[in-house]
């Protein structure tokens, strides 16, 4: 054939499709982009796109679909855990090729997949670090707050081993979990607020999607300022704040590993080129379209996965995960990211924003370079064999 | 797996709420004979109140039926024969007093399911039939037989009872019919189905809640001379406000009239009909 | 019995055009697989791996539907929570995958990742004996049959009917969810169990290990059909009918509805578990999003598009609906809502007995002339 | 005011009313007799518009009601007295009533006329309790009620007299003849209870298998062709 | 507004001092540099100027209006920027950068301001103040304290000053004073001084106390019990109004639904979808204000509700008009068509809107809280929804039991073909009544954007719920859903501080399950026979 297929997997409907429709988007931008610079090897590339309708065993079957019937050479997808899961079987039993772009739990290591999204070193360790720096506000005492799912319990067994390596009692730790689609955060907050007395407080929030604005309500109609107790959310971006009033949010911080309001020319570029994009396909509310870090991944992971092709030439499965290591990439972000040769995620900066009240954040801090990713929490026990990796 | 469950649902002679202690309602068999009435009487009722939201519908009823009679109940609307039957059947709880069914079985305690195995079967007083089902069907299911879970799912009918059914069926006049679909019935039809059905469960004790509303004179002639054969075979109880269809089921048994959930007289046809107090509330001048 | 009794009685069950259609349906499934596995990848007669893992996955949906329509078809009780117990099914044969994966896992303990990973050092009581094949299967059927007649027994002899009904069972199917996604239940919290490698030796990614699990989903599908059918046919079925439209004149008569209902409520909660368990080595994943109510909803929809109070019409619904589903997804990635949700807008407005009503119909219509 | 030309109802395939044709004066009670299952209650239900007849027309006050809903039909001064009372069981005796005036203007609706208390007493009693709560009889006098408030100008009665005790069915009985004589209404009675049915009627049809088989006047009720058609 | 409130005082703040002069413009280098000590410094040096030219600079930082471009920074207001140094007015130049800060920085402001700001002549901007520093009294703060204090003459600020001047003087040295404190405490609501009293209370390893003199620990354990006692207090009757305000939110949720599917029997399951209409129409009202009216964009809710009524009736009433008509009598199919309608009005709403959630303000009227009992704040948006939900409940039933339309209504819902014969035109009973319920659905969708997120899957949060709600209270009972509404929310309230929020849900839905059982009709069961 005279064109190469890839495989879009982002749920359109459902329950995930408020983070992922803009995935599917960028994907298809970034693959325009390429196409009009003459494609990968001189063939055009063909998005095919399934909608997994936030289902986790339609995600499997679709996967399957996409490998087996449609013959794609690659997909790009997932955004939750559970769905990457789901998938992962397909991937391995049919050899084929699957980027994730969104930050995630770690524990996980798959020949079959790349990473581009962050694992729990390059998001919630530094993130908690700056929260006890004196800059950060010297906080003492951590609330932990999270939807109940793999995600925030993982990341939060993390961070409390990481509180324990840096002297803090379980006392200063409070772990609270919410059902899926909560949405009354009245007792939490003025728990929260209860728990703040105590000494200067964090909140590290795991809170998924649809929750969070009803959070965020609370907290600001309950008067918690972020200088009294900072909240800082690895779930929250660009994308997420179109939704919420931030005006009472100021403040209130995000780790990612990009922002949009960072400034360099390659940034810049790829803001216009997706606002263009965004008006050329009259996407909805496309006047207000903004950029977040996994759209960033997404980005960044079809073009490593271009580059290496282009350098195994051919899309063999083998073949491009070969090459795939040691790819490097000027990314939006600022900075050169490398595709690690053994471990299959993107080396990447740190960025800690606050909010600002226009929906952007303002970035407060950065890693002076890319931090290699440790899929494998030294911070779990068990995992001191694989640091390596 | 099926038998499993079977097993697990129901084990023979099996206790089941509602069922009172020694005298052993045992589930799914049908204990007609196990009817104690050796004081003559087959159901007592004693001291009933009856009261919804403060409101009596039956006030300290007292009545009492024998074995074989045909009783004929009537009193105004709302008088509270419905009510009794209700009480009767299991289907609405006394706030007070005892119902009896022969010397042991005490009613009041015991469930709908439970008093239809002793032996009482009801017709309603808007004809309740399964609308769903053919008229066969609606006769098959009432026919007297074991009617546990296990029994059910491999009965089959025998030639016997296919033609108890054909029977019943040209008694009410709706041989012809058997394929119809109940709910289509008319009205008249569908009170004729309902007896049927009563027919076909032999219960010791009937209780039929004005079996000729909407019948034609004619057909109510032929329910009279229905019940005039079925007289001495089972313990009956009739409720009518067709006085010419009552004088002659009576005959000179007795006839007993309520009012405001009491029993205002009793006697025979002729002894009530001449009594003022029932031409006052209910028959009228 | 005879054996020509035994035909006799078959042959009564269905009418003969419904017949006719389920041998040839019944015959194409079982040459699929056949035509998978003997012609090679390219060939005309081929038939693809994704084709008999999505055949496979229906006919376990269709299990699923086949059970809730004898519950809801014949006997009225519609309930919007068959999802936990298609869930607890699965999860049972799950925990028998999760066991038979060994030390392959991703921290190549004995136990499950996800225990590994909360610190447990050794299964919990109720994982007991699951490495055993038998014990999960008849967890299998325990779990989903136990839970059934103790709910059922409650609220059946507390009278609970109509959607009284239904929102209990709703708020099962919803309380288990919730359950199942905390971490500490034990059960692998929302990603659930997944990345299965064997089942009794066998690896289960292996094409006869495929073929063999969807040649025995279609046997366990046509049986129970055939048992449903005869269920229904039997007295019993019209004991059943006479709950759904008059429970209480039926007791007038002497009929416990108690024991009736509580007799196809647990079977059919057990066809469903059955068929959780018969979905989850085909389809690699359990997790509890399959309890959301969301998923109960859709199994009664699938009856209903196919024609409820049927048995054929439920397995045709949920072929139609989740075919449509697949394919309206890959080719109306952006639309395919709307288009799904109007064939249900159609179906209730001009097919009142489904898909099946149609057929029925139209033959109605051909015979006078 | 009421004519009826052959008039054929059918459900389904099967054809219940088989070109029925009848005529109603005001002032006039028609009564309505056949066997249990002849099409009575069917007849009046395409007169109330609630079944759809399949040929035929009825009119009244000489216009066209075929094509009227029922709704149409009780503003246009029919009221009806279903067979198996319809009440509103969930509604209180009262609203039950006021119900009855639901085709007259808001204005005119607001009350409920004594004369229905002093007809059935108990309702009075009872005014507060739930319609579906009430016994069969008490349900049967509300049905009629109901439909005497709404001032009609033709009343459709099917079987009135079911289950309602002896004194009441006088009653009744006695209204029904001071409507008749007011003149200004027509009734239209659908009776098993032969006797009462007599008393009142001023003309008679027999219905048999959906056919008119008999008809004439109040003199002719006890003759032997009605008797034929009533026995079984 | 308080906030403007303050701005507006400022500028009065600004005439009334007397003394001017320049800030040091090494002093404005430090704010813009890199250093962050150095700026706190600053920011600490500058507000020690007390002066008017130190509020305008600290709060253009703190609005983050300052620009700095090589030594020069800028005060931007609206087009014209000021030259800090020279005091000229100019342009922006367009390489000026704006002066980040972060939060260390902004509470320094904060705090720098608030002592700043309590020597305005404003009474709210003193009060303002006081309660801000409630947080930190530190002993340095002290001189600053007893000079406001001293000039104060106001009652309530006076106290409150006074229980500042209290709390910095805990750490005082002098036992007596440290005693005074602890007394004066004894009625502060202040729960952050806790963690200090527990403190003074403490024994060191050593068995020494850290508090030495046993009397002030004596006082410090009775000021500390007082405290307790007033936030357990505090923490209960939050809670009833945490469950009062998640029992309005339910029942503004299922009201409609108590409706469609109590009354009319409808299971509608595009009811969610009806209420995300709602919200949906209150986000286009606040767009069109945004965009026509901007400087009344808070009134964008007072079109917003008759407009979300409106359109949520007007898509009722198309839907039944159309479809739902067709299935009176069919409840079951109903539940298939409205899932099918379901679907498609969401996947409408994302190919206009997008899948993402929009964004829904508050108005500024509905921001904020008012504080009880010290320090438990409730909310406004929350306190009015509560009575917007009574209000809605009580328009309700006045219309379902006080109306001929009502009267209709029940009728028509309970036998249709009879209340057809009576005379009522059913079709069209139908549609206002759907559209009554569709239209209540929308003013749920309105209360529910001030709370939550307002996206394509808005609905499918709150369908459930619903649903549980109206079957618990009773089918067709409204009573039974206001009472069941507020009696889930209450008991969700109070299991949620013990079991957690998830299990506290686990728990209502057994709950809901076992009460089913002791009452199979719901709440206000209808009994005898009018229900068969
Ligand atoms: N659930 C109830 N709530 C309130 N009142 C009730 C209830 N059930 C029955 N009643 C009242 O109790 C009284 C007795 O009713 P019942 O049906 O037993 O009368 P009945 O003798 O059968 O009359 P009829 O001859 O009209 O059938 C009536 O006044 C009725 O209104
Ligand atoms: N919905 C229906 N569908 C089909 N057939 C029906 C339906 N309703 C009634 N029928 C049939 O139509 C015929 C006439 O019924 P109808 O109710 O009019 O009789 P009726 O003269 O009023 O009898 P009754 O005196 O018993 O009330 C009967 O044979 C009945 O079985
Ligand atoms: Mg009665
Ligand atoms: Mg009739």
């Amino acid at each position: 054939a005279d064109t190469i297929k890839v495989g879009i997997l982002h749920s359109l409907s459902g329950t995930m499709a408020i983070s992922e429709t803009s995935l599917k988007d960028v994907a298809l931008m970034t693959i325009d982009e390429i196409n009009a610079k003459g494609g990968v090897m001189g063939k055009k590339l063909e998005a095919v796109i399934v909608d997994p309708a936030s289902n986790w065993p339609l995600f499997a079957e679709k996967a399957r679909q996409l490998v087996s019937q449609d013959k794609v050479s690659v997909v790009f997808g997932c955004w939750t855990s559970v769905s990457r899961k789901s998938v992962l079987p397909v991937f391995k039993e049919l050899n084929s090729l699957l980027f994730y772009p969104v930050q995630y739990e770690g524990e996980e290591l798959e020949k079959n997949v790349f990473y581009t999204g962050a694992a729990p070193n390059q998001q919630a360790i530094p993130a908690t670090e700056y929260l006890m720096s004196k800059e950060g506000g010297g906080a003492k005492r951590f609330v932990l707050l999270g939807t109940d799912y793999v995600y925030p319990r993982t990341t939060n067994k993390i961070l409390r081993a990481f509180l324990h390596s840096k002297g803090v009692k379980d006392t200063d730790i409070d772990e609270v979990y919410t059902p899926f689609g909560h949405s009354d955060y009245q007792t939490i907050v003025a728990n929260i607020k209860k728990f703040a007395a105590g000494g200067k407080t964090a909140v590290i929030s795991t809170i998924n999607g649809d929750s969070n604005v009803p959070f965020y309500k609370e907290l600001g109609n309950a008067g918690l300022k972020a200088t009294d107790v900072p909240v800082v959310a690895f779930s929250v971006g660009e994308e997420e704040l179109r939704g919420v009033d931030t005006k009472p949010l100021v403040g209130h911080l995000a780790a990612w590993n990009y922002f949009q309001s960072v400034k360099n020319p390659v940034n810049t570029e790829f803001i216009k080129k997706w606002k263009d994009y965004a008006v050329a396909k009259k996407l909805p509310n496309a006047a207000t379209v903004v950029t977040n870090d996994p759209m960033e991944a997404t980005y960044v992971g079809i073009y490593m996965w271009k580059q290496a092709v282009e350098k195994a030439k051919s899309t063999d499965t083998d073949k491009v995960i070969a090459t795939m290591g040691g790819q490097t990439f000027k990314a939006p972000s600022g900075f050169e990211l490398t595709m690690d040769k053994t471990n299959h995620h993107l080396h990447k900066p740190v960025m800690i924003g606050e909010i600002k009240a226009d929906g952007q954040f303002s970035v407060v801090y950065k890693t002076k370079t890319p931090i290699r990713a440790q899929p494998w929490s030294p911070f779990i026990p068990g995992n001191e064999g694989k640091q390596k990796l | 797996m099926t038998s499993y469950m079977m097993s697990g649902v129901l084990r023979p002679g099996q206790q089941y709420e509602g069922a009172t202690g020694d005298q052993g309602v045992s589930y799914g068999r049908i204990k007609q004979e196990g009817v104690d009435t050796t004081h003559g009487a087959i159901l007592y009722l004693e001291d009933i109140v009856v009261s919804f939201d403060g409101f009596k519908a039956i006030n300290n009823l007292n009545l009492d039926i024998s074995v074989g009679e045909l009783r004929c109940i009537i009193g105004p609307n709302g008088a509270g024969k419905t009510t009794m039957m209700d009480v009767i059947t299991g289907k609405t709880r006394p706030t007070s007093g005892t119902a009896f069914f022969g010397q042991t079985m005490d009613l009041t305690r015991m469930s709908e399911v439970d008093i239809a195995h002793a032996g009482i079967g009801r017709k309603f007083q808007r004809p309740t039939v399964f609308e769903q089902h053919s008229v066969f069907e609606n006769l098959e299911l009432a026919m007297k037989m074991d009617k546990r879970v296990k029994t059910t799912l491999f009965a089959r009918l025998n030639s016997e009872q296919k033609d108890k059914i054909a029977a019943i069926l040209q008694l009410i006049r709706l041989d012809g019919q058997e394929q119809r679909q109940a709910g289509l019935l008319s009205h008249g039809q569908k009170q004729w189905l309902e007896i049927g059905m009563l027919l076909i469960q032999e219960p010791q004790l009937i209780l039929l809640d004005e079996p000729v509303a909407g019948m034609s004179d004619a057909e109510t002639a032929r329910t009279a001379e229905l019940l005039n054969e079925l007289r001495g075979k089972h313990s009956i109880m009739v409720v009518e406000h067709d006085m010419g269809f009552v004088t002659e089921i009576a005959q000179q048994g007795k006839v007993t009239v309520l009012h405001e959930g009491s029993v205002l007289a009793d006697g025979t046809m002729a002894q009530v009909q001449a009594d003022e107090r029932v031409i006052e509330v209910y028959l009228g001048r | 019995m005879s054996a020509t009794t035994t035909f006799a009685m078959a042959k009564g069950l269905f009418s003969k055009p419904a017949w006719t259609g389920i041998l040839v349906c019944a015959v194409i499934a079982v040459l699929l697989p056949i035509l998978n596995l003997s012609f090679p990848v390219g060939h005309a007669l081929h038939i693809s791996s994704y084709t008999i893992a999505l055949v496979g996955k229906f006919m376990c949906y269709a299990l699923a539907a086949l059970a809730l329509d004898l519950v809801w078809g014949y006997t009225g009780i519609l309930s919007l929570g068959h999802g936990v117990f298609f869930a607890l099914g699965a999860y049972a044969h799950g925990m028998y995958l999760m066991r038979a994966i060994g030390r392959d896992g991703v921290y190549q303990s004995n136990l499950p990742d996800f225990m590994v990973f909360l610190d447990w050092k050794t299964y919990p009581w109720y994982w007991a004996m699951t490495d055993s094949f038998w014990y999960c299967m008849a967890l299998v059927i325990l779990v989903p049959g136990v839970l059934a007649f103790i709910f059922g027994f409650f609220a059946f002899r507390s009278r609970i009917k109509g959607v009284y009904f239904s929102i209990i069972t709703q708020a099962m199917t919803f309380a288990f969810m919730l359950l199942f996604f905390r971490n500490n239940t034990g059960f692998g919290g929302n990603n659930g169990f997944t990345d299965f490698k064997r089942i009794l030796g066998f690896t289960i990614t292996a094409p006869g290990t495929k073929a063999a699990l969807y040649l025995i989903t279609l046997l366990i599908l046509l049986s129970a059909l055939f048992l449903c059918r005869w269920i229904v046919t039997s007295k019993l079925g019209r004991v059943l009918q006479a709950v759904r439209d008059s429970e209480s004149r039926l007791m007038f008569i002497g009929y416990n509805p108690l024991w009736f209902k509580l007799f196809v409520w647990t079977l059919s909660a057990i066809l469903c578990g059955i068929a959780g368990a018969l979905y989850v080595p085909q389809v690699g994943i359990i997790n509890p999003s399959e309890m959301s109510p969301a998923n109960s909803i859709e199994m009664v929809i699938w009856a209903a598009v196919g024609g409820r109070g049927t048995l054929l019409g439920p397995i045709i619904g949920a072929f139609t609906v989740n075919g449509l589903k697949s394919w309206f997804t890959a080719a109306f990635p952006d639309l395919w809502l709307y288009a799904l949700g109007l064939l249900f807008i159609l179906v209730t407005l001009f097919m009142q007995q489904g898909v099946l009503g149609l057929v029925s119909k139209f033959k109605k219509q051909r015979e006078p002339a | 005011m009421l004519e009826v030309k052959q008039l054929h109802q059918h459900y389904g395939s099967s054809h219940t009313l088989r070109g029925i044709s009848l005529s109603l004066k005001k002032g006039e009670c028609m009564a309505l007799l056949g066997r249990n299952g002849v099409g009575k209650t069917s007849l009046l239900k395409c007169l109330m518009g609630v079944l759809p007849v399949t040929e035929g027309t009825v009119s009244f006050e000489g216009r066209d009601i075929n094509k009227l809903s029922p709704h149409d039909r009780a503003r246009a001064g029919i009221a009806y007295v279903p067979q198996g009372r319809e009440i509103f069981a969930r509604l209180t005796v009262e609203e039950n009533l006021l119900m009855g005036m639901a085709s007259l203007p808001a204005r005119k609706a607001g009350k409920i006329k004594d004369e229905v208390y002093q007809l059935f007493p108990v309702l009075k009693e009872m005014l507060h309790r739930r319609g579906g709560d009430l016994s069969g009889g008490q349900q049967q006098q509300l049905a009629i009620a109901r439909a005497l408030l709404a001032e009609p100008r033709l009343i459709i009665l099917d079987e009135p007299t079911e289950g309602i005790q002896p004194s009441i069915i006088k009653d009744i009985g006695r209204v029904i003849r001071l409507l008749r004589e007011r003149g200004d209404i027509g009734i239209l009675l659908c009776e098993q209870y032969f006797d009462f049915a007599r008393e009142l009627a001023d003309h008679f049809v027999v219905l048999s298998r959906g056919e008119v088989v008999a008809y004439g006047g109040q003199e002719l009720m006890d003759g032997d062709d009605v008797k034929r058609h009533l026995a079984v | 507004m308080i906030f403007r409130k303050i701005c507006a005082s400022i500028v009065l703040l600004v005439f009334s001092l007397t003394a001017h002069a320049a800030i040091d413009g090494k002093l404005l280098q430090a704010l813009a540099g890199d250093d962050p000590d150095a700026r706190i410094t600053a920011v600490n040096t500058i507000a020690a100027l007390g002066n008017e030219e130190a509020v305008e600079v600290l709060t253009a930082l703190k609005n983050e209006q300052l620009f700095a471009r090589d030594v020069a920074v800028y005060l931007v207001d609206g087009e014209q920027a000021k030259d800090l140094g020279t005091g000229k007015m100019q342009k922006l130049p367009d390489d000026a950068e704006a002066i980040t800060i972060n939060n260390r920085l902004r509470a320094a402001l904060d705090s720098a301001l608030s002592g700043l700001r309590l020597f305005s002549p404003d009474k709210n901007v003193r009060l303002v103040a006081a309660t801000a520093l409630e947080k930190e009294a530190t002993p340095e703060q002290l001189p600053l304290l007893n000079k406001a204090y001293l000039k104060e003459n106001d009652s309530e600020i006076k106290s409150r000053l006074q229980m500042l001047i209290a709390t910095a003087n805990l750490q005082a040295s002098d036992p007596v004073v440290r005693k005074a404190a602890v007394k004066a405490l004894l009625d502060s609501p202040n729960p952050n001084l806790k963690p200090v009293l527990q403190k003074m209370l403490a024994q060191n390893p050593d068995g020494s106390y850290n508090e030495a003199d046993a009397s002030i620990r004596l006082e410090a354990a009775n000021t500390l019990n007082a405290i307790d006692g007033r936030l357990a207090r505090m923490e209960f009757v939050g809670n009833l109004f945490y469950g009062v305000s998640l029992g309005s939110v339910l029942l503004l949720a299922a009201l409609g639904l108590a409706i469609t599917f109590g009354l009319m029997g409808i299971i509608n399951m595009a009811h969610g979808e009806l209420l995300m209409i709602g919200a949906y129409t209150t986000y286009v009202c606040q767009m069109l204000f945004r965009k026509f009216m901007p400087d009344a964009v808070d009134a964008y809710l007072l079109l917003a509700l008759p407009a979300a009524f409106l359109v949520s009736a007007a898509v009722g009433i198309l839907l039944e008009r159309t479809v739902i008509r067709w299935l009176y009598g069919r409840p079951l199919e109903t539940l298939l068509c409205t899932w099918g309608i379901s679907l498609i009005l969401m996947q409408a709403v994302r190919s206009i809107f997008g899948a993402q959630n929009v964004e829904v303000a508050n108005p500024s009227w509905m921001s904020g809280g008012i504080t009880v009992l010290g320090s438990l704040v409730l909310s406004y948006n929350r306190i009015i929804i509560i009575f917007f939900a009574l209000f809605v409940v009580l328009a309700v039933w006045l219309i379902l039991n006080k109306t001929r339309l009502g009267l209709f209504v029940r009728a028509v819902t309970q036998n249709r073909r009879m209340a057809d014969c009576v005379g009522v035109a059913t079709g069209k009973i139908d549609m206002l009544t759907f559209g009554l319920g569709s239209g209540i659905a929308g003013l749920g969708g309105v209360a529910l954007s001030q709370l939550g997120n307002v996206g394509p899957d808005l609905g499918q949060n709150y369908i459930v719920d619903s649903f549980m709600v109206v079957v618990l209270g009773g089918v067709g009972q409204l009573a039974g859903t206001v009472i069941a509404a507020f009696g889930l929310g209450e008991v969700n309230k109070f299991l949620e501080p013990v079991a957690g929020a998830v299990m506290a849900k686990i728990v209502i839905l057994v709950f809901i399950i076992i009460f089913i059982q002791r009452r199979p009709q719901g709440l206000f069961a209808l009994k005898g026979r009018s229900v068969e």
